[in-house]
């Protein structure tokens, strides 16, 4: 029981970083409809700008930040210099996402030819541990969840309260309606891959606070879990993603107590076909998304 | 009947009937739930409640390539060519090809499919010929202009033998030397006992092709019934032909 | 038909483009080797291609072993080369894959006409490329240490390193020796963990030790709580170990911070590489890294004159080796070292390039007899046979004891880290104390 | 030639053949009818460890250094049709879940979680077919019963493999032109339009990504039974993306366009940067590589998504301008796509 509640906190940990993650990826799919596969790669390319700030003295926390700001800008970019372009061409879904595929293809083995198939860990001062009810928590790990509750009610507040919110959501419901209504799309997309990428920076960030150690495919590697909590979900809403991100980091830490460890992500893909059979649109998600009519 | 987008009501409860044989117009202001209904007659949309009877049986829920093998076909509102068929493959895909589209069939050889399609090529040619698009068959669908796709699209659904033809707009874009091959099309299609509705702006048209009309605003149907009578209508008036 | 001539058309386009690959392959053979300079006589420069894993998951395995290559090249061709050859190292990259490297194996051997000898294959694509490599009668120094090559029927297959068993077996005898009697196994899923952990669970208990726990890591994960929760649940003495660096480093990380110190470990020879230093010790700071963590490695010296000739010359590579001095205790570096002082001091006692010839020769200036000159590095060896004398080549890998099958059974070392990140020797298990844990 | 370089040619022959394989059943699925399985190499990969245990006989042989399931020792060719078997079924299996009722990107998705998945399976599960370990030693077919020389049992495979391609082509080439390749088309063009017409366009995706999955499972089992090992290293779920590669540029519709491309990507793009000297460090080439392929493929998409041989154009001749001996058969000619 005890080794449950405590897989039950670590699970709260996973889920914290995989909720920013699920969330940017979500927003990104839900608003402009690219499902951006490069979004792993983004996030080590985040990890590893803020490994040189670490490396030459900074602390994780300036990291973050700059993390953060270089996942808005490079997400932005990406987007303006590439994505935008094959969709201006009218390439078709699929077609966008073997563009994006090409895109982390190209960014995780520039990477990979530039720093060497080598791990690079972030210096972070020791943590102190917390003990309460059966929970396991270091202050770092506390720390990390807080800054994924800050994240989300933050984006909370954005799509609930601010006009961007709702420019996002009517463009995320129908673009060509949003336009009509004086929206300018355009720069609600642009908006959206700035508030994504930083999202995605955070993830990236957090994610190696939370490992120390990372590769050149640690972000890929990661990718596929935040697929299934934004799939869980209900690809396209956000909220879906913070949802889908707790059951799948709660459920494949707790399946480590139970089964064999190495197997805790077969039970998080599981728990994805399982609701793929009875809910193909997630538990938050539009049937609209999912099935794709147009009419 | 009624269907909700995002809490906004598409159709409120609207009903009406199509008589069998009779080529009946669907009009109405822009938004008033037309193209809403032609997506849940053929099945593309699943009303949140209501019923549709087509030969008396209750559709709804019944996929569209179902209701497409019993005949019941649709258009749609925007162009929907395959783009990357030629003309005349356009056409042939609307055909029934029994023998040719199955696995069993396509892997049996051109001897095994070969009648049939010539039977298809040939009725192709015929259609082409009337819509005077024979010099285009060869090209790719995606590069015609947009009133050809248009006129595509209403071939391929004809080979496709509708019983109930629903068209959405048959007439939108299209060049006016063509309307009238457009609407003796639909001429023909009803002396060969088709069913046809369709959401037509033009009342010019509507008045000189369609058996009855029914006029939908807001969602609702606020009338049904020949052209000349709705003319005296007072609400149709007020929604539709005013201001 | 079109269609028909179309496929012909593919058909002759795969065959010219096929013959343009190997044409300027047997063209350009010679310029893609590195290594040695190019003094020496009419012979021209021999190939020992280093076939390993450079990308991909085991990437840094290739190198390790390039690594030892490299230095004896150099100083073989400063001593005036082999019969007038001079000798170059080439690296061959199998991505760690089986079916890449089986046409990459192909290639090497049919376009590299000067190819005299071979590092690897490694564990990852042994299997796979032995039998082609053992048919072109090219000498391997294989770094295998899979269970089915334990028996090699392969004339050409030679191994330096012991069996990951045999491994396994190390790892039980330490702790016992250690005064260990409960442990915990952690090990990742690569290839050679799966042979090594089956020999340790069975040989720790056959020594009466018992595992408490055993947890399977999937490498990389974001999380390794739950396990390490696991393990400590267990009270485990000490730990066994087999990852790669990034899930040592997560998977210890968080074991310390959830117990607030952390356990005695016990790795594989992969806890001794300069990336896992790298990850590790920052993850739970080096004085943990240096007081808790220890590992079998196959026994190589990390001192004394042999070592002295191996290292001088390792630092003076960095043209080809980047950051050499990080190999300089490696044991797999010191290893491919003397492979290919070997390969090259057979060949002279063969009186030929040819493997076909020198590759009996193997037996003759390794295996320790009355009356043969131990040599410590290539030169002595070179000066010896010239004068006639046997010779028994022992480098700082150790004495070399190939047995039947052309395995050498060597001694393992305990060993750990120091805070300059090199390894320390502390402690020496001989086959017959591995043979207690059978 | 001499016989090392035979030896070898005759390897880069085998695995051209796998490849076309491959890239034309990924063709019939991605550019034939618009389904863009990520998990593609998982059915290759299934097709390779059923021919491998299918082969090997029970895990207890070779000194019992292996686990694995269903080990059995049957004759060449049914451990080829096994595979081809266990892949149509896997993928029926996988297609009924993921195909149903998503849009085709949000199906990409789940193909590909489906790889990595299965990568984790293998590798995790060691009991199933020897975890990281791999398979190995798997007797090549008919190498007893022929009597022939390594080298001339390696042409012998070189043979083996062209009667494989040759059916596989002569199949998807008969699916393609007939009508039912229209439908498929027909169906990658619109989908929307296709279900109106009366095509049940989730049976008719189900249909080729089962004909697709047997395929790959084949070209699994052919390359398994020639090199004789076959581990988690060998497909992790990137290499589909090579596949892709080798599709989008020869010409994805196109079978003899894929076959171009199944020669430059896959065979070409992976032996010549051997011969390029090394430079930047161990490791980098190859990394290069597939930035060149990344490069290659957005470069292709966007200046010629066509591919270097454009899908063919069915004339029927209907307009009078090509007139067929056989009137009414389509001659296929090659048009560019301008869009």
């Amino acid at each position: 029981m005890d080794r449950l509640v405590g897989a039950f906190g670590f699970g709260l940990v996973t889920a914290s970083i995989l909720a920013i993650a699920a969330v940017a990826f979500t927003l990104q799919f839900g608003i402009t409809n690219i499902l951006n596969l490069a979004f792993g790669e983004i996030m080590t390319l985040c990890a590893y700008i803020g490994y040189l700030l670490n490396a030459a003295g900074a602390s994780v926390w300036l990291a973050l930040v700059v993390g953060a700001v270089a996942g808005a800008v490079f997400s932005a970019l990406l987007n303006r210099t590439i994505y935008a372009l094959f969709v201006r061409r009218g390439t078709a879904l699929w077609g966008m996402v073997i563009v994006t595929i090409a895109v982390a293809l190209i960014m995780q083995n520039t990477l990979l030819g530039l720093a060497g198939p080598h791990n690079f860990t972030y210096t972070i001062p020791p943590a102190t541990t917390f003990r309460f009810a059966g929970l396991i928590l270091t202050s770092l790990q506390l720390e990390i969840i807080g800054v994924a509750i800050v994240a989300m009610l933050t984006l909370h507040m954005m799509l609930r309260y601010t006009r961007l919110g709702k420019a996002m959501r009517a463009t995320a419901s129908d673009p060509a309606l949003a336009q009509s209504c004086g929206i300018n799309a355009s720069r609600v997309i642009d908006l959206v891959w700035i508030i994504s990428g930083a999202l995605c920076g955070i993830a990236g960030v957090t994610l190696v606070m939370n490992t120390v150690s990372f590769t050149a495919s640690t972000g890929s590697d990661f990718l596929v879990v935040i697929i299934a909590a934004a799939i869980v979900g209900g690809v396209g809403a956000p909220y879906g993603a913070m949802l889908g991100a707790l059951l799948v980091g709660v459920t494949s830490e707790v399946a480590a107590v139970y089964v064999n460890a190495s197997l805790k992500n077969v039970f998080a893909f599981a728990l994805l076909l399982v609701v793929l059979l009875i809910r193909p649109q997630g538990f938050i998600g539009r049937a609209r998304v999912a099935k794709g009519v147009v009419t | 009947m009624s269907r909700a987008f995002a809490g906004i009501h598409a159709i409120n409860d609207a009903s009406f009937r199509v008589e069998a044989g009779a080529v009946t117009a669907l009009i109405g202001p822009n938004g008033a739930g037309k193209s809403t209904m032609c997506s849940v007659i053929s099945g593309f949309l699943r009303p949140d409640r209501g019923s549709v009877l087509y030969d008396g049986e209750e559709i709804v829920g019944c996929s569209p390539h179902r209701l497409a093998a019993r005949g019941l076909l649709r258009t749609f509102q925007t162009s929907s060519e395959f783009p990357r068929l030629t003309v005349t493959e356009n056409l042939l895909a609307g055909a029934r090809a029994d023998r040719g589209t199955t696995l069993i069939g396509a892997l049996l050889g051109r001897r095994y499919w070969i009648a049939e399609e010539r039977a298809n090529l040939e009725r192709a040619r015929v259609l082409l010929m009337s819509f005077e698009l024979l010099n285009v068959a060869d090209q790719m669908a995606g590069m015609l202009s947009g009133g050809q796709k248009r006129l595509v699209e209403l071939m391929r659904a004809i080979m496709a033998r509708p019983r109930f033809l629903v068209l959405d707009e048959p007439l939108a874009g299209i060049h006016p030397a063509t309307v009238e091959s457009v609407i003796a099309a639909i001429q023909r299609l009803r002396s060969d006992g088709v069913t046809v509705l369709m959401i037509e702006h033009n009342l010019g048209v509507v008045e000189r092709i369609c058996d009855r009309v029914i006029v939908m605003a807001n969602g609702s149907v606020i009338a049904n019934g020949r052209m000349h009578e709705l003319r005296q209508n007072p609400e149709v008036i007020d929604a539709y032909f005013g201001n | 038909m079109h269609v028909h001539n179309r496929s012909k058309l593919g058909a002759m386009l795969t065959i010219s483009v096929a013959a343009a690959l190997v044409g300027c392959g047997s063209g350009s053979s010679t310029s893609s080797s590195s290594g040695g300079g190019s003094g020496g006589g009419g012979g021209g420069a021999l190939v020992v291609a280093v076939v390993s894993p450079f990308t991909g998951a085991d990437a840094v395995f290739g190198q390790v072993v390039f690594a030892g290559c490299v230095p004896a090249a150099s100083l073989i061709n400063s001593g005036g080369g082999v019969l007038g050859h001079t000798i170059s190292c080439q690296s061959v990259d199998t991505h760690g894959d089986a079916a890449d490297a089986v046409p990459a194996v192909e290639q090497l051997l049919a376009t590299t006409p000067n190819l005299a000898g071979m590092i690897g294959p490694s564990a990852d694509e042994a299997t796979a490329t032995v039998p082609a490599i053992n048919r072109a009668q090219v000498t391997m120094f294989a770094d295998t240490g899979e269970a089915a090559f334990d028996q090699s029927q392969y004339q050409y297959f030679w191994r330096l390193t012991p069996a990951d068993d045999q491994a396994g077996y190390a790892m039980a005898v330490w702790a016992h020796k250690s005064g260990y009697t409960t442990a915990a196994a952690v090990f990742g899923n690569d290839v050679s963990a799966q042979g090594s952990v089956p020999t340790l669970m069975s040989g720790f208990e056959k020594l009466g030790g018992t595992i408490v726990a055993n947890v399977s890591i999937a490498p990389g994960q974001s999380s390794y709580r739950t396990e390490a929760q696991t393990v400590l649940a267990a009270h485990p003495q000490v730990i066994f170990d087999e990852m790669d660096p990034q899930t040592s480093a997560t998977f210890f990380n968080q074991l310390k911070a959830l117990n607030g110190a952390m356990l005695p470990a016990i790795g594989a020879d992969p806890t001794l590489t300069p990336d896992w230093f790298t990850a590790v010790s920052k993850a739970i700071g080096t004085p943990d890294l240096i007081k808790y963590v220890s590992a079998e490695n196959p026994a190589a010296d990390t001192s004394g004159d042999a070592w002295q000739v191996f290292n001088t010359a390792l630092l003076a590579s960095s043209a080809q080796v980047s950051d050499p001095g990080q190999y300089s205790t490696q044991s797999y570096t010191e290893h491919e070292y003397d492979a290919v002082n070997i390969m090259a001091l057979a060949m002279i006692k063969a009186s030929s390039v040819s493997p076909a010839k020198y590759n009996a020769q193997i037996f003759n200036v390794t295996r320790p007899r009355s009356g043969a000159v131990v040599v410590r590095n290539f030169a002595d060896g070179k000066r010896a046979l010239a004068a006639g004398h046997e010779i028994q080549y022992v480098g700082p890998g150790g004495p070399v004891l190939f047995d039947q099958w052309h395995s050498a059974a060597s001694d393992f070392t305990i060993e750990r880290w120091d805070a300059s990140g090199a390894n320390v020797t502390i402690g020496t298990l001989s086959p017959a104390d591995i043979a207690t844990a059978r | 030639m001499s016989s090392a370089l035979q030896f070898y040619m005759s390897t880069l022959l085998v695995y051209l053949g796998v490849s076309l394989i491959a890239c034309w059943a990924l063709n019939l699925q991605i550019g034939v009818t618009g389904v863009l399985n990520l998990g593609f190499i998982v059915f290759q990969a299934l097709g390779a460890y059923t021919a491998a245990v299918l082969t090997l006989g029970p895990d207890t042989s070779n000194g019992g250094f292996q686990h694995y399931v269903f080990g059995a020792e049957l004759p060449f060719p049914v451990p080829l049709l096994a595979a081809a078997g266990v892949g149509a079924l896997a993928s029926a299996g996988l297609g009924s879940i993921g195909l149903r009722r998503l849009r085709s990107d949000y199906q990409a998705m789940v193909f590909l979680v489906a790889a990595i998945i299965a990568t984790d399976v293998a590798t995790n599960v060691t009991g199933l077919v020897n975890g990281a370990a791999g398979l190995s030693l798997v007797p090549q077919p008919l190498s007893a019963n022929v009597g022939l020389s390594p080298l001339d049992y390696q042409w012998f495979y070189v043979g083996l493999m062209a009667i494989l391609c040759a059916v596989a082509f002569l199949l998807i080439r008969r699916l393609t032109l007939s009508p039912l390749g229209r439908s498929l088309r027909a169906v990658r063009d619109h989908e929307d339009a296709a279900e109106a017409l009366g095509y049940n366009v989730y049976r008719l995706r189900l249909m080729v990504v089962v004909i697709g999955g047997a395929l790959a499972a084949v070209s699994g089992a052919a390359l398994v039974e020639f090199i004789g090992s076959w581990g988690p290293g060998s497909w992790f779920y990137q290499e589909t993306f090579v596949y892709l590669a080798a599709v989008i540029i020869g010409g994805s519709g196109n079978n003899i366009g894929v076959a171009l491309g199944a020669l430059i990507v896959p065979v070409a793009l992976n032996e010549l940067p051997r011969f390029i000297p090394d430079f930047g460090g161990p490791g980098f080439v190859d990394a290069m590589r597939w930035v060149v392929i990344g490069v290659a493929i957005l470069v292709f998409l966007y200046f010629r998504p066509q591919g270097i041989i454009p899908e063919k154009r069915n004339r029927f001749g209907l307009a009078g301008t090509v007139r067929h001996r056989w009137s009414g058969l389509a001659t296929r000619a090659r048009v560019r796509l301008g869009r």
